[in-house]
């Protein structure tokens, strides 16, 4: 199961703060990033899906930040950040 | 440094308090203290706005610790703590409290600045206003983003280039 | 302002007492608070040194006075406060407190600056230092008099240069 | 009478804090801050007023930095300031 978070106005876009997302397998290759997209995509809709993909988002995953591919394992948790105000 | 640098918490604190702490674990060659207190803005100027700010724990902290320790490795410190408010906060409360502690004077501001200035740009916090328009999720300014560029432009000890 | 801004007195000071006194008198736009304390440095190392200093009642207030007023004239401050101890004081002791509140960060770290930088070189103190090589009164440095001399190239708002 | 200060180093080197100097006129002229010299010259000894008249020695009138010749009235308060060290 992957951990999935939405901050601030992520969370408003999406309706909630986290939800979790089974780890699928795609014939043998590793979930990954693009699989957690693709289902989130399907579950949460194209309006808040929109907002997940927008350019100024970043994603941390086990609360770092990353780019591009990754994989997933059971127990990560996988992070959507809007633009940090800072503090 | 033992002692603790990064608090997050929804209460408030006491510049005295944590003064009181750090100057315990002070050795007799620190000569300088810089504090630095943020507090809440009134948008409106009738003390009806508010300030939500959100986080991620462990992942804030770590975003202001990694802040603490590039002002370590530039400036001499001998004690060091960033406190930061969360939470639903009113127009003149404390939101934030810096303490950089050092032998001389220029390095405790200099460190103290600095931490403020990255703690603008890349402190892992979501502030959302609400004042007499509305509500909006605050964007750090283009005025911050220059002031921490200008940080990484003098990588050696120093001040900021003029805004 | 209508507070008292210069105080000289033996005793010694609260930064939590004079922080929510100031506090008290700011209006909902300031959003920065800059502090500086110093403290007596361990010459020997060991805690036996000691600092003597001495003032001139009535200038030194008007010294110092005039320094807070100059960097009034530069930021826009909504509080200002110097705080300094006279007297026999041993290493470790707090022996200056400067407080700056503003609307913004950056006017408040630059007047508390503003205002150590020429603590350093115009307020009207003599110092006696007594450690493991006697006793001798210090003078002001060339480094405090370059500090304050960068204040005044730059007579527009801003930051001194880089040492 | 006028009122004299030593401060710092100078208090050391003249051995006292302060002194008080009768008002004296030199045939009709103002008593001024030259009189004051000679008449501390006289009292306090050479080597005392070798320290006061060293050229970093600033002087003030009622707590104000003074420069050339200066008239004194009575009641004036006169102090000899070694160099400043600053807070």
């Amino acid at each position: 199961m992957i951990r999935v978070l939405f901050f601030a106005s992520l969370k408003e876009a999406v309706g909630r703060s986290e939800c979790r997302i089974p780890l699928l397998e795609d014939r043998g290759r590793a979930f990954g990033l693009d699989g957690l997209m693709a289902e989130l995509k399907e579950r949460l809709g194209a309006g808040a899906y929109a907002a997940l993909v927008s350019e100024n988002v970043r994603i941390a995953v086990n609360r770092k930040l990353v780019e591009g591919a990754v994989d997933l394992r059971a127990g990560d948790e996988v992070a959507f950040l809007p633009p940090v105000t800072g503090g | 440094m033992s002692l603790e640098r990064v608090r997050i918490q929804p209460e408030d604190f006491s510049l005295d308090e944590e003064w009181r702490r750090m100057r315990a674990g002070l050795g007799g060659g620190t000569g300088a203290v810089a504090a630095f207190i943020g507090l809440v803005r009134d948008l409106g100027g009738d003390g009806s706005s508010s300030l939500e700010l959100e986080h991620y724990p462990g992942m804030t902290e770590a975003s202001i610790e990694a802040i603490v320790a590039r002002a370590e490795e530039r400036w001499e410190l001998s004690g060091a703590l960033v406190i930061h408010r969360v939470g639903r906060l009113r127009p003149e409360d404390q939101i934030v409290l810096v303490l950089c502690a050092s032998r001389h004077r220029a390095e405790a501001f200099s460190a103290c600045e600095f931490i403020m200035d990255f703690l603008k740009t890349d402190a892992v916090f979501w502030k959302k206003e609400t004042g007499p328009d509305g509500s909006r999720w605050v964007e750090s300014t283009r005025q911050d983003f220059d002031r921490a560029a200008g940080w990484r432009q003098r990588r050696e000890a120093g001040k900021p280039p003029q805004a």
